[in-house]
């Protein structure tokens, strides 16, 4: 029982949600679950001992590599955002299965 | 509840009512001090009751001051002719406001008509006839030291008013089938 | 286990900070209103009018509870707690004295900028719960605002950082020397306009604009729940002039012991009147001005002010 | 279990437990403004992990970008695209079980493949100073940090462009 095993649920959490929502802004959301247990679980393994020969990697490096894809991840949910938002006031649809506009008309 | 209903019961029945009766004199103190006023202005004696708020006159003197929000006001100021067609508007921005709510009727027009209690078809006939009002201000329009006066005149009615359950409201005479279901 | 007595002791210090605070400042506002309109302002309860805040708290206590019919109940009630725990907390990392702040942190700059703004959180759950549409469009804007206003705001405290070359307070502090405030006087004014905003206190206060959105965000709440957002309000007024008295114009650093304390809370109690002041000098700024401001001169201001610091730092 | 019972084992059994529960509650929510606070309790506890690993400073700046600036971008969206419609927003899922025996095999694949390495108790770290990170970030990963920051500008662009284009 250790924080993988919590980071690994949560990210199959977040894997569950991607695929059973049928609303766009909670599958961003199921998204964002995922996103946040990886970068949990990179920054909790970078830390241990047993990974490298050298005793885990030097904190301050993963603190500035977390800091960069924390800074990456939201950047692309506030892309993932506006893109929604667009959609949605363009077709007035927010639903998964109704944005099939790409699919019928070719 | 059941130990809050008992204290209560005790606290009646200390003889002399002390400290209920001081609770009460503190909260009519709050009440009467930190009267809220929602400005229902609808005519001409709007302009008396905007210089109310002003200098010269000054209401924040006394802890009166206007908010536009229903939900935050404890006195309505209904200041101006109401027609037919207002009092809907009126009686509903009443009912918005959190009790303990009084009301102030200001100028002839609320208080009776005025002048045009004879011979119109879309006035109100005093608001009396749809609020329970508090305190009547006569005038066309009445000057803001009236208003002024009508508040401490409000004051000093909530320093008469108690917690306590033989407390009548005055919603209740108004509105004889809720006084039966009681 | 100490660590969280500590945090619980000092949460409680915090929150009867910020009662206090608000007791006094919405007292200290009207009566200032007063004046800028030459009026005299709350006078006849107790000397001076000293009592009129404690009457009206007692006054909303004693208010009806209402809570609309259509609302959200739970996410109602959660609102203004959501509102006043962030400000609270946002206490917890100022330098109050020479070496002593409640939380003592290395990265406490960056707390005070963060944590105040979880506030809007609250702001926008309370505006949706309350299914009312002024209450809505109170919300977005409360949102759009805060959003654009933290990033000058945040640019403004980081030419400090630059300047002492940490992001702890203390440590600020502790390099703090009299040309910083030369130095920093547009990073300064840029903090304390986005404070403002922050904080939705007039000019900025188009969330809870009275003329087209009666009360904006709160329009729904009554009683105590509306007086939290009230000292939720008004305790982050004193904090960030709280955290702008010490860590840009040096706080206690002026005078050693007692007498610097001094100098904090009259530097404090200057910047709240300021607040106050810019609130009831000017009209309030439309949404699109409001937006345009943030963008076009606060961050570019910000950011040069930032750049500025950066090349002069060496001979500071 | 019950001989590391100390304040560290408290606050991992109080963080996984809440960032599970409002991870489900995310996932499994029907209420729009229920799945918005609870991302955002999730999103206060993976700063509570980064705290938990000594990483103080990423935990406040995930306070600082998600909690005040991602959470508050869904909850707009949320208003914004909900706002005509009356009553309670039902948020709907089609629940298959293909998705749980994707979600569950995925999580069960990490879990297994990273089972041995990982130690129960986790090392005491140093705890970074705020400089070193700098010394870092405008050192070794300067190309990173660079790299991330043309990124974040062309994020900010194409949400220029993406509303500029709506308006016409």
């Amino acid at each position: 029982m250790n924080f993988v095993l919590v980071a690994s649920i949560l990210f199959g959490l977040g894997l569950y949600g991607v695929l059973s929502r049928r609303d766009v802004i909670a599958v961003l959301a199921s998204v964002e679950l995922m996103l946040g247990a990886a970068t949990v679980m990179l920054v909790g393994l970078a830390g241990l001992p047993s990974l490298s020969s050298q005793g885990g990697a030097d904190p301050g490096t993963i603190e500035a590599t977390g800091l960069l894809l924390l800074v990456m991840a939201a950047a692309a949910a506030a892309v993932g955002l506006a893109l929604l938002v667009a959609i949605a006031r363009s077709t007035g649809r927010t639903r998964t299965d109704e944005l099939t506009d790409v699919r019928d008309r070719p | 509840m059941a130990l809050v209903d008992r204290l209560g019961s005790a606290l009646e029945s200390i003889p002399s009512g002390i400290i209920l009766a001081s609770l009460d004199s503190l909260s009519n103190w709050a009440k009467g001090h930190s009267l809220w006023a929602m400005p229902m202005g609808t005519a001409c004696c709007a302009m008396e009751l905007i210089a109310a708020s002003f200098n010269k006159f000054d209401f924040d003197r006394h802890g009166t001051f206007p908010r536009p929000d229903p939900r935050h006001t404890d006195v309505m100021i209904v200041a101006g002719t109401i027609t037919y067609k207002m009092q809907p508007a009126v009686q509903r921005l009443y009912e918005q406001m959190p009790d303990p709510k009084w009301v102030i009727a200001m100028g002839n027009c609320t208080v009776n008509g005025g002048i045009f209690h004879y011979d119109t078809y879309s006035v109100v006939r005093g608001i009396d006839t749809f609020l329970p009002v508090d305190i009547y201000v006569a005038g066309c329009p009445p000057r803001p030291e009236a208003l002024q006066d009508a508040v401490l005149q409000l004051r000093e009615k909530i320093r008469t008013e108690s917690f306590g359950p033989n407390t009548e409201r005055a919603v209740d005479w108004l509105l004889p089938e809720s006084r039966e279901r009681s | 286990m100490s660590g969280f007595v500590g945090g619980l002791i000092w949460g409680l210090a915090a929150g009867t900070l910020i009662a206090i605070a608000a007791l006094f400042g919405v007292w200290w506002e009207r009566k200032v209103a007063g004046r800028i309109q030459m009026r005299i302002g709350p006078q006849t309860t107790g000397p001076a009018g000293i009592l009129q805040t404690i009457a009206d708290t007692l006054k909303l206590i004693l208010k009806e509870d209402i809570t609309p019919d259509q609302a959200d109940v739970r996410v109602f009630r959660l609102a203004p707690l959501v509102v006043f725990v962030p400000v609270a907390m946002s206490f917890s990392v100022i330098p109050f004295a020479a070496g002593f702040a409640p939380l003592d942190t290395s990265v406490g700059m960056l707390f005070f900028l963060a944590v105040p703004a979880l506030s809007v959180i609250g702001i926008l759950l309370g505006g949706w719960s309350s299914r009312n549409t002024y209450a809505t469009i109170g919300a977005i804007r409360a949102a759009a605002q805060m959003i654009s206003y933290e990033l000058p705001r945040a640019l403004a405290v980081l030419s400090l950082v630059v300047l002492a070359g940490s992001i702890r307070p203390l440590d600020v502090m502790a390099a703090w020397s009299p040309w910083w405030i030369i130095a920093t006087a547009p990073g300064f004014i840029v903090y304390f306009i986005a404070s403002i905003a922050e904080v939705n206190r007039g000019p900025f206060d188009i969330p809870e604009a009275e003329s087209e959105l009666v009360a904006g965000y709160f329009a729904d709440y009554s009683g105590i729940r509306w007086s939290i957002f009230m000292m939720a309000e008004y305790g982050g007024m004193v904090a960030a002039s709280l955290f702008g008295a010490a860590v840009f114009l040096g706080g206690w650093n002026w005078l050693p012991g007692i007498g610097g304390i001094l100098v904090f809370v009259a530097l404090t109690l200057a910047l709240v009147t300021a607040m106050v002041w810019v609130k009831w000098t000017y009209p309030r700024l439309r949404a699109d001005q409001l937006m345009s401001f943030a963008w076009k001169i606060m961050t570019p201001a910000a950011i040069v002010q930032l750049v500025v610091v950066a090349v002069i730092a060496p001979w500071l | 279990m019950i001989a590391e019972f100390s304040a560290s084992s408290i606050a991992f059994w109080l963080l996984s437990a809440v960032s599970i529960g409002s991870a489900a509650v995310v996932v499994f929510t029907r209420d729009v403004m229920r799945l918005a606070i609870s991302l955002g309790v999730f999103f206060l506890t993976v700063a509570g992990w980064y705290l938990y690993f000594t990483h103080a400073f990423l935990a406040v700046a995930q306070v600082f970008l998600y909690a005040g600036g991602v959470l508050v971008l869904v909850l707009f969206a949320i208003m914004f695209l909900r706002r005509s419609k009356a009553g309670e927003p039902i948020l709907e899922s089609r629940h298959s079980t293909d998705s749980v025996v994707i979600a569950v095999g995925l999580g069960f694949l990490v879990v297994m493949s990273l089972r041995d390495r990982v130690p129960i108790a986790l090392p005491q770290q140093a705890f970074p100073t705020t400089t070193e990170l700098a010394d870092i970030l405008l050192g070794p990963m300067l190309p990173h940090l660079a790299a991330v920051s043309l990124l974040l500008l062309v994020a900010c662009v194409s949400v220029l462009v993406v509303f500029g284009g709506e308006r016409e």
